[in-house]
């Protein structure tokens, strides 16, 4: 035990193990993206690569929140990588899928994190944004439906939220008043638009009475928050208490992608929110509250590096998939496409 | 045997659906007490409870994402567009989301979307639409679009069987004037993706499906009397539609018409010639054509919609040219 | 001058000519709508019918309150009717639609009030709900881009707003601060889908917060009501103060169409709100405050009738369009689409 | 004379077009400050002012409803897609309320959509997608979609220029691999409708557009050295699409072949065969045949994408059996 002579209670009904389980995986968040970002330098990431930089408590402690035993199931977005984690996707097929790997839970065919296992819990995304609240939503029903104690949850950006599907989705759920938790991530922009262009709200919460549904808001960079949150709109929703919109406040501190260089953003605003790293934040706040040692947390750290080394070399040379294996599985009943007439020539 | 109407057929092959599986459930606008805009779920939700028969708001996007993501979760839906105009609120994430989902991520997404397609009824651009051509060109998705009353209520429970997302095209022209004799206690299932060879005939093959296959049989008997022999295919699915059997038929007839109630340009028949062209060019007589409508958004006034759309006598025309040439 | 022995002051600061308008209006939709449910019984009406009983104050008050001499343009949904006629529409020009006439607004394309004149101020809706939210957002932007000192408004029912494409639609108008008016049509019912089934909320207004517009509320039927709440938001868009969402509490006390018996409300809902009916009510108003008397109603009454029979005897008999007319203008640079080469055999 | 790029080009053309008109302004996602996802409309937002250049919510509906309405008031609107693929949430409002505009309410709608479109960049199935087959169907719209820089800057130009909606996809592939030089001050304008000779030959007409235009090339290249000489037949123009060209090419070498980008079933290669077919019948000398994309969503693995995605030696062995037949 280092300097906290004494211990602080442990909070938000979490045990100490728990707490420290909250660390391992934002630090998984984030030296796996840190490593994919190693490898996309290499050029073997095949497309684009997206950071949750300073996200990672809110995608972590919100995830946290829901009860894997009970088969909660998330839908994460681009920036939600910490949340899947938390589910049980592991880094490999992080790995995979960004390298386009024949053996990517895809086999080659979607890109980065957008993959899924419902017996795991996380049903992943596609690029048209707002979509999966509604998709959700049809998640959730199928719990209402079946009277299961299960809970949905879906994330949705600053700027998402400016689409009809959202708007459709979170109305749909507020009527039907399914077990459904929809996390608004304001990280400030989406691209490059700040959060002023997208809506004449200050907040995303202030969108909640408006569906006839809670809504709840925390700091999005203090995990603890989030999860606490999290926990009061996960605990609604399982007692049949209908949707809650919970609204993370967060900041997106690397650009859209890695191509973007973010010239649009001050760097003192960046600066600002690199102070209020939820990762050293919450580090400190182990420390000090004699939750956690050092020793403890280096030993997480080892274990983190060790298992994204083990998942970069057990797969970096795998290979691509097998090109006609692309015409696999487009229909349930169908056989396979023919090759078109050309190539047999 | 019960005369049943066409709509009758697709109500009893819900019912029927419904009541042989319990993960089958429906989602629409005025669908519950209301029984639907065309009544088809008329009695269905005394019948079933509301959660099985479920009164959704406006929106065709949730009512579309829902059904996916509880479909994905083993339900299987069946959505109603109240009138199949509206589906194209849904595109994006029928063709992007639906669709796909199979694909990228092996999710199961058994699901039906339909609703009542067509014209000839005066409603004007807006509720007369048909809307197959929108769909065609996507990647997994089935589509049907029955003509009679049998494959009404055939393809409605095997759509609901599929395992893949069907598209249910039911025209409206035909809810009520169709009328067919059924056998009762038989659990009538049409396959996807057959044609049924609607009139035998030799000299011209016409394809076609839904309302246009009883201007298509109307023309034939104008025409036999004439000593000219159409041979008329109901493609029954739109996607994947029966190569073999459009094949099969005009390589006997040598000659195709193809007959939609579509707009020209982009519709399916485009498709089906080049199908006929790339497998059965040494056998064509004669170029394959098209009657379909006038490519124009479909107007209210009947002499305005009557010369848009196609008429029993623009078949017989076409195809007298056909059998000439 | 009847029993009022007093008048009373006139009200929101209309002129007498201007509060006889606006029964005027009233009188002019409901009889209207009466000769074509006659016309549609007889099945002079090719298409539907769809009828605003009930509803009459809420449209002519809301249009009242734009200024015609400004260019102010709406946009009226099928219950709107009223809001056409103010801002110009004829009598002739509606029958001529519902009958399909060569020489309707649409040469018979289009039915019903499905019909435009950007001229007199008002745009047309199309058949899918709500994407006339977005069209009437570009058509304020064209004011506020020109700078020209005018207004948009759009009428949205309780139904519609469940679309996405309402809420990109007021999500944009309140970022670019659009002087444009939404009006929330509440009147109970989205065809047989009763308000609660629609939304969690209560009230409609109460989704102005979540936008960051202005909300605002009046009784629907209370025709001098609706024109305040209309007209102060009307001026507050004028002055550049942005949207506002106004809802108008009413009652559709027909069914969704001439062809929907109501079988799904209750006798006595459709009984309180005819103790409500919006014409007795401003009839009673006029005359008991002294605006109007007997004698000027029963002469407005009278213009309305001669003026709608004359129309109809006018239009009656006139011609549908001739078939081939079906084929211009699809392009403004193409020519008519060629005949099928069927049809010249 | 200045080289530029293919994406330089419709910049230039944007650019141009602002200068000319006051009326025209633009609407997108990230188009103002940033400049756009693709640096298009990089600087425009200074040159011309936050008024014309709008950075707009994620909101695809109101981006093109707003558009439709603006354009009805007199003014000129360019809207951007970020990607092409999210064309598809505005797909209901373009064909019902944008394309149907001018027909059932004589509204003028000038307008233009632009984004970008198209595949080999490994972008995986949604941001890879040619969509042109769903709105080709559409009465109403036109479609355009360059492959060369003069083109790109001619047909932008006449995008804007044009009295009805243009959806106008600039494919990503070619934003900064096709350079060329462009005289300086030309007012470049590319007539719509009309197709590009892209390179004269005698044994088969390749009729192909946007990026495809290249690999069609290349296969001419290969076969000239065989003694196959192909005909390459750039459209520009989708909708609607210059038969007349086609029809003059495919009647001098009695042979088409059609290669897009977009999946075979229901691509708009149908309904060019079906032209073909109803026009060129008796000069047919071998079947008309399709190089397109397999039907599958478009994977994002390189090996995948390059499976589906039709490559130069795939035509190359299309054209082989199609001289030979
Ligand atoms: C319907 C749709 N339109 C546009 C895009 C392109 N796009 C991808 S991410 C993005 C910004 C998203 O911002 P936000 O929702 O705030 O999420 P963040 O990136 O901040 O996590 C945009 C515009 C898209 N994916 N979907
Ligand atoms: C996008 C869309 N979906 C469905 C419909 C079918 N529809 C026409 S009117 C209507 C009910 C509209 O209710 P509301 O908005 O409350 O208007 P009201 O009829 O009460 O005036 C429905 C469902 C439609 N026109 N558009
Ligand atoms: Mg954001
Ligand atoms: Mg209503």
């Amino acid at each position: 035990m280092t300097t906290a002579a004494r211990k602080a209670a442990l909070p938000a009904g979490l045990t100490r193990a728990q707490l420290l389980e909250l660390y391992y995986w934002m630090r998984l968040t984030r030296s796996l993206e840190e490593k994919l970002v190693a490898l996309y330098r290499q050029t073997k990431v095949v497309g684009g690569l997206f950071r949750s930089l300073g996200q990672e408590a809110d995608a972590v402690g919100s995830a946290f929140a829901l009860d894997r035993t009970k088969g909660d199931i998330l839908s994460p977005l681009i920036r939600n990588l910490g949340s899947m984690l938390v589910q049980g996707a592991t880094p490999i097929e992080v790995l995979r899928q960004y390298m386009a790997k024949a053996d990517s839970p895809t086999r080659g065919r979607e890109l980065n994190i957008h993959f899924n296992d419902l017996a795991r819990g996380y049903l992943g995304q596609i690029s048209h944004l707002g979509d999966m609240v509604t998709v959700m939503c049809g998640v959730a029903l199928s719990f209402k439906i079946r009277k299961e104690p299960r809970v949905g949850l879906v994330y949705i950006g600053d700027g998402a939220m400016s689409t009809g599907a959202f708007h459709e989705g979170i109305n749909f759920a507020a009527v039907q008043r399914l077990p459904l938790v929809i996390v608004a991530e304001n990280n400030g922009y989406a691209y490059s638009t700040p959060i002023h262009k997208q809506t004449a709200v200050k907040f995303l919460v202030e969108k909640a009475a408006g569906y006839g549904v809670a809504g709840d808001q925390a700091d999005g960079n203090d995990v603890l928050a989030v999860y606490e949150v999290t926990k009061r709109a996960v605990d609604r929703a399982r007692s049949g208490g209908g949707v809650t919109l919970v609204e993370l406040i967060t900041y997106r501190r690397k650009g859209h992608a890695e191509h973007d260089n973010q010239g649009y953003v001050p760097k003192e605003e960046i600066e600002a929110w690199e102070a209020r790293d939820p990762i050293d934040r919450y580090l400190r706040q182990l420390e000090t509250s004699g939750w956690a040692s050092r020793a403890d947390l280096s030993a997480i750290d080892a274990r983190v590096t060790s298992e994204i080394d083990a998942a970069v070399a057990q797969c970096e040379n795998e290979p691509f998939p097998a090109p006609a294996t692309a015409l696999d599985g487009v229909l349930a009943s169908a056989p396979a496409a023919d090759l078109e007439w050309y190539r047999s020539l | 045997m019960t005369q049943v109407t066409y709509l009758e057929a697709i109500r009893d092959g819900l019912r029927e659906e419904m009541e042989r599986d319990d993960r089958v459930f429906m989602m629409g606008e005025d669908i519950g007490n209301y029984g639907g805009a065309f009544k088809v779920t008329e009695g269905f939700q005394a019948r079933f409870g509301a959660e099985r028969v479920i009164d959704t708001p406006i929106s065709e996007v949730a009512i579309v994402g829902a059904a996916a993501g509880a479909a994905h979760m083993g339900l299987r839906p069946v959505c109603e567009m109240q009138f199949i105009d509206f589906l194209s609120c849904a595109y994006s994430i029928l063709t992007n989301y639906v669709a796909t989902a199979r694909y990228r991520a092996d999710l199961k997404t058994p699901m039906v979307v339909r609703g009542p397609c067509g014209g000839y009824v005066r409603g004007g651009p807006f509720h007369s639409q048909n809307p197959e051509a929108a769909y065609l060109h996507t990647p997994g998705l089935k589509i049907v679009a029955p003509a009679t009353a049998r494959d009404a209520k055939g393809l409605i429970k095997a759509a609901i069987r599929d395992d893949d997302p069907v598209l249910y095209f039911e025209h409206k022209f035909l809810y009520r004037r169709i009328k067919e004799d059924l056998p009762d206690g038989e659990d009538i299932v049409t396959p996807i993706g057959e044609a049924r060879l609607a009139r035998e005939g030799a000299h011209l093959t016409v394809v076609t499906y839904s309302a246009m296959v009883f201007k298509a049989l109307e023309a034939a008997e104008v025409l036999a009397k004439e000593g000219i022999s159409l041979e008329v295919l109901d493609l029954r699915t739109l996607l994947p539609f029966d190569e073999d059997a459009i094949v099969a038929s005009v390589k006997k007839t040598n000659r195709a018409l193809i007959v939609h109630e579509d707009t020209r340009t982009g519709g399916i028949a485009g498709e089906i010639t080049a199908r006929i062209n790339e497998r059965c060019f040494e056998w064509l007589d004669a170029p394959v054509r098209r009657v379909c409508a006038h490519d124009v958004p479909l107007p209210y006034a009947p002499t305005l919609e009557d010369f848009v759309l196609p008429q029993t006598d623009d078949i017989v025309k076409a195809a007298r040219w056909m059998v000439a040439y």
